[in-house]
């Protein structure tokens, strides 16, 4: 290959804190890969297992879900509740084969536009060593 | 061994009750060695029920669609009745409505390992449990084999072979049979991801997605499946290795501190997919990470529902 | 062999709302992008085509317009699921797929020389446009003709336009009505089949033709019977829910017929003796 | 004519040079009807598949034609596929074929379906060796009827008795030097065994005078009685080789996309839901109802078939034991309808 492959990662961040966190980098003017498309959901309690694999398979090398810090959630409990189901799933995408790094999670508060820019950075590394997904991907061939 | 006569007995008592609507039990089925699930609702029906390590149904899975106002006797092995305290504690159906009728289950035949040993014949079949083995008429010819040969995996590992919620307990309660040690689901884990991968892919690979694993168990209820789902849809109806993975990752997803390990969706397979070891799968993590158990007492709050703030977080940045 | 699933291309060349909120119907005018297939696209009164929207679906309609315009076909759509909505989302100069024509139909040639009763509700109305329209093209073969419609209220009249100019022409008879009373409305107040005996038409010589609602159905056939029209006299539509339109795929059986071919036009007199669900 | 068992790699060989070949294989606990590439991947002792012959012609998932969505929209069929040849089919599924053909064909022509049977060629064997819950002697069919075959193999020991049924099965058993004539002792022997089979089949429907049995009986409570128990999981229609229901649907990736049908089934609710919410079989007692009688009342008037052909499949793979033979017994005994 010419070019070295770049992934294609999509981050749900929370309304409240990840999603401002976000926004603070850009604001700061702190450099961080292009490799991620944000899609704002109002809570990571909000995110649905099925969104994940669904864009897994669509061709997404890797998702990422940002929420509040434990005990700071907008709405109290909600990524208590996402911080259950994302570690279920992972053990589950492992035991069939797919690599857990593929789907990340991470505390983001409003007030951490570098370490938004640090998980989006290392998460990149991580999803462009193992490579494009090929696992559950759709292969739209008719 | 439950003494039919007995079964018969308690069900008619509970007939004796005004507001049954009916009771779920087993009649012997329309050839060899199959049973059936029997809905009594007649007086002179009873005399057909059996109970015999040939049933292997988990009749619970009937009440899961069932909004009657009346009453509903139920005969339930120990593992179906987990799947009814599943049930209660979910609020699918209030225990009040419930006559349980718990039968001690020293493990049932699976259909599959036995038709190894012996060919099904038309009819004139008996078996008896006789301690560790069971005794098989077929055509007037006896034969012995162990247990541990021919009842079902989850029975091997049966923890709870007396029901753990009953009004009436049909057979003496009998010591648990063996431990779930997860030694099948600790095996596999120690792949790589690559077998890992290429194990369930032939697995799913095969799947017909005809939604038998989903339609005969218990807790699957919800009144449209995210499968059949049309807008969004999340899963397409096209059958190939994307859309079926999906799908059964869905499907142990959703039961994640649900499954009682009834083991119906393996049985009920077409096309043979071991979804106890994903199932299991699930099962161990839960036990490991949340300390949780579904189905084992009433009144426990659903796994996804609940969270200790110092639930283990060992993967988030 | 040619691929009975793949539809020809069709685009939207005109699109009239009909009825406007909830269950919401626009009236689309299709022609084929292959003038070759209009032209050669034929079809009798009561049959139906395949509507596809690509990526999103497929639905079969009536069609409304008559045989007789060669330039195009007309179906009307009621909003109602996922390929209706897309289909009112879709604009003038959108191209669709369209195959058929499918389905038996009503047999004008029969009732040459009859007198012709329609009986419409709602967005049942479509498939007797397209006999009513053929048959005005064809006046001087039929007899008396009476077209009794009637919709919820006057916001829900569908091809109102049209129907006033009916209205006011001297060889055809125009009986509206609207479920419930209204300012202005100076037709009948009240339900369809209330409306037909309001009427009462001869059943001399005549054919009863209706389509609408399953429950309007049942009661327009009711009081057909009532006024001495005989089974093999009144016709009617069925519908079900169909997805290959060419007898194959097995969901549209209602007994032994498969609506979408053996369909969806029957007599009652064929109907008393289909059992099954509908 | 005959063949030695021991030629028949060498005849599959040469078959595969020139046909897509599908044949027996063993999947664990199950066969399946797979594209062989060698010989040694079939397995010729078996019942019978798992999932009926019909998914080579029906596939599961097939595409019906695709589009793209640019400015000009352009639709376009799949290539077809080429020569094949079924090996080891059982005569009941090869009947099964031949009722799918009746569907398939008439007024409006399936042509992806029909040009894959018109370019296939079905070699059968003989049944020599029911299951428990065969019954296809009470369904016009026999272990070794020939209907919807080129070629029946029968196996008598070291050798198959070999019946040319149509010209095509002919030609393909004349290019190949391995088969000979077969003698007396050969066909009485085939004689036997297909006797053997034949008298060993335990199960039967009473089929006579069935489709107005079940005329007079529509409205019976019986069928909420048999659907009671009912999953509604559909297994018995995937599984039957006579079941083609399917349902369309597109699937897009961007601005290309395709319309695809898959296989479904009568028994499940949303199989004749309408977009209003309006289901005309709203209980699963509407839907067995509906599957016994396509089988046993709607087939047999429309097309003078039965539409079954006793393999057994959705007798033996019912998770709760819903059988189909006593299902059309105990109907004969039901009360008729006023």
């Amino acid at each position: 290959m010419s070019k070295e492959f770049e992934p294609n990662i999509v981050a749900f961040l929370c309304n409240w804190c990840s999603y401002a966190g976000a926004d603070l980098a850009g604001t700061s003017r702190i450099q961080y890969p292009p490799n991620v498309k944000i899609i704002r959901v109002m809570c990571s309690g909000r995110v649905n297992p099925v969104f994940v694999l669904n864009a897994l398979q669509q061709g997404v090398d890797g998702v990422i879900i940002g929420g509040c810090h434990p005990g700071e959630c907008h709405y109290e409990t909600g990524n208590y509740l996402a911080r259950r189901r994302v570690t279920v799933l992972k053990k589950l995408l492992e035991y069939i084969g797919i690599d857990p790094r593929r789907v990340q999670m991470a505390w983001i508060s409003a007030s951490e536009g570098a370490k938004f820019a640090d998980v989006i950075k290392t998460a990149t590394d991580e999803i462009r060593n193992l490579g494009p997904i090929k696992k559950i991907k759709r292969r739209n061939e008719w | 061994m439950v003494g039919n006569k007995e079964l018969q007995n308690e069900i008619r008592k509970i007939m004796d009750h005004k507001d049954v609507k009916y009771v779920l039990a087993y009649k012997k089925g329309t050839y060899g060695f199959q049973t059936t699930p029997f809905f009594v609702s007649k007086r002179e029906e009873v005399s057909q029920v059996i109970f015999s390590p040939f049933c292997l149904n988990n009749l619970t899975m009937y009440i899961k669609n069932e909004y009657a106002k009346e009453k509903i006797g139920i005969v339930v092995k120990g593992c179906d009745s987990r799947s009814l305290i599943q049930m209660i504690n979910e609020k699918r159906i209030p225990r009040d409505r419930l006559f349980i009728i718990g039968v001690s289950c020293g493990g049932v035949i699976d259909p599959k390992k036995r038709s190894k040993r012996i060919s099904e014949p038309l009819e004139n079949v008996d078996v008896v449990e006789k301690d560790d083995k069971f005794v098989f008429t077929v055509n007037g010819k006896k034969q012995e084999i162990p247990k541990r040969e021919i009842v079902f995996d989850k029975c091997i590992h049966c923890e709870y072979p007396t029901p753990l919620i009953y009004d009436f307990l049909v057979g003496d309660k009998i010591e648990p049979l063996g431990k779930e040690d997860y030694c099948d689901v600790k095996d596999f884990e120690k792949n790589s991801l690559t077998d890992k991968w290429k194990f369930w892919e032939q697995q799913f690979d095969k799947c017909i997605r005809c939604y038998a694993c989903r339609n005969v168990c218990p807790v699957c209820y919800c009144e449209k499946c995210m499968a059949e789902q049309l807008d969004p849809q999340w899963l397409r109806r096209s059958v190939n290795i994307s859309e079926n993975t999906v799908w059964h990752i869905i499907r142990a997803f959703h039961l994640a501190g649900r499954c009682t390990s009834c083991g119906e969706c393996e049985r009920a397979c077409p096309m043979d997919i071991p979804l106890m070891l994903l199932n299991k799968k699930v099962e161990k993590d839960i036990k490991e990470l949340f300390d949780y158990n579904a189905g084992k007492e009433l009144d426990s709050k659903p796994l996804l529902a609940i969270f200790k703030p110092d639930d283990p977080e060992e993967d988030i940045k | 062999m040619n691929n009975p699933y793949k539809p020809w291309l069709a685009i939207i060349e005109n699109i009239t709302d009909e009825v406007g909120g909830e269950r919401a119907i626009k009236t689309f005018i299709l022609k084929f992008k292959d003038k070759n297939i209009q032209e050669t696209f034929s079809f009798k009164p009561g049959q139906c085509i395949m509507v596809s929207l690509f990526g999103v679906g497929e639905c079969m309609f009536a069609i409304a317009s008559s045989p007789t315009e060669k330039e195009y076909v007309e179906v009307s759509v009621m909003r109602h699921g996922k390929v209706t909505s897309a289909l009112h989302e879709a604009k003038i100069g959108d191209t669709l797929g369209v195959r058929g024509p499918y389905g038996n139909s009503f047999n004008v040639d029969d009732w040459i020389g009859k007198n012709m009763v329609f009986i419409g509700g709602g967005i049942g109305q479509a498939p007797l446009r397209s006999v009513i329209h053929y048959i005005m093209a064809n006046r001087k073969k039929y007899d008396r003709i009476d077209v009794i419609y009637g919709a919820r209220s006057s916001k829900d009249l569908c091809f109102k336009e049209e129907l006033f100019e009916l209205e006011k022409r001297n060889d055809i008879n125009v009986h509206l009505s609207i479920d419930k009373e209204e300012h202005g409305w100076g037709h009948f107040v009240g339900f369809v089949p209330d409306n037909l005996l309001e009427i009462s038409p001869s059943p001399e010589n005549t054919i009863a033709v209706t389509c609408g609602p399953p429950i309007m159905i049942k009661f327009v056939i009711e009081n057909l019977l009532k006024l001495g029209f005989s089974p093999d006299q009144i016709f009617t539509t069925l519908e079900m829910r169909m997805k290959c339109g060419i007898g194959k795929c097995g969901r549209c059986n209602i007994d032994n017929v498969y609506v979408c071919k053996d369909g969806p036009v029957f007599s009652y007199e064929q109907l008393k003796s289909i059992k099954g669900e509908r | 004519m005959i063949i030695d068992k021991n030629k028949i790699n060498a005849f599959i060989n040469q078959i595969i040079s020139d046909h897509i070949v599908f044949a027996p294989v063993k999947n664990k606990d199950m066969v399946l009807f797979k594209q062989i590439k060698k010989p040694d991947e079939m397995t010729l002792d078996y019942n019978n598949s798992r999932i009926p012959p019909k998914s080579i012609y029906l596939p599961q998932t097939e595409t019906l034609f695709r589009f793209s969505k640019n400015q000009n929209i352009n639709l376009e069929t799949p290539k077809k596929d080429g020569r094949t040849l079924l090996f080891g089919i059982r005569p009941c599924d090869a009947k099964s074929l031949k009722i799918l053909d009746q569907v398939f064909t008439g007024e409006y022509k399936d042509s992806l379906y029909l040009s894959r049977r018109k370019n296939s060629i079905l070699i059968g064997l003989t049944c020599h060796n029911p299951s428990l819950n065969c019954f296809c002697t009470s369904v016009n069919s026999s272990p070794a009827d020939t209907d919807g075959l080129d070629v029946l193999l029968t196996d008598i020991g070291d050798k198959y008795y070999v019946e040319l049924i149509t010209s095509r099965g002919g030609k393909i058993v004349k290019n190949f030097p391995g088969f000979k004539p077969a003698n007396k002792e050969d066909k009485k022997k085939k004689e036997e065994i297909v006797k053997k089979a034949k008298d060993s089949i335990k199960r039967h429907i009473k089929s006579e005078r069935l489709a107005s049995i079940l005329d007079s009986i529509f409205e019976n409570k019986y069928w909420e009685e048999i659907a009671r128990k009912c999953l509604g999981c559909g297994i018995c229609t995937f599984l039957c080789p006579t079941c083609h229901c399917f349902d369309m649907q597109d699937e897009t990736a961007g601005d290309k996309g395709a319309r695809i049908r898959v296989w479904d089934s009568c028994m499940y609710p949303e199989y004749t839901m309408q977009a209003s919410g309006y289901n005309p079989r709203p209980y699963q007692m509407n839907r067995i109802r509906n599957r016994v009688f396509h089988k046993f009342n709607y087939l047999p008037k429309n097309n003078q078939v039965f539409g079954c052909v006793g393999c057994g499949r959705c007798i033996t793979e019912c998770p709760v034991n819903i059988d189909i033979i006593e299902v059309v017994n105990q109907a004969r005994e039901v009360k008729k309808d006023e």
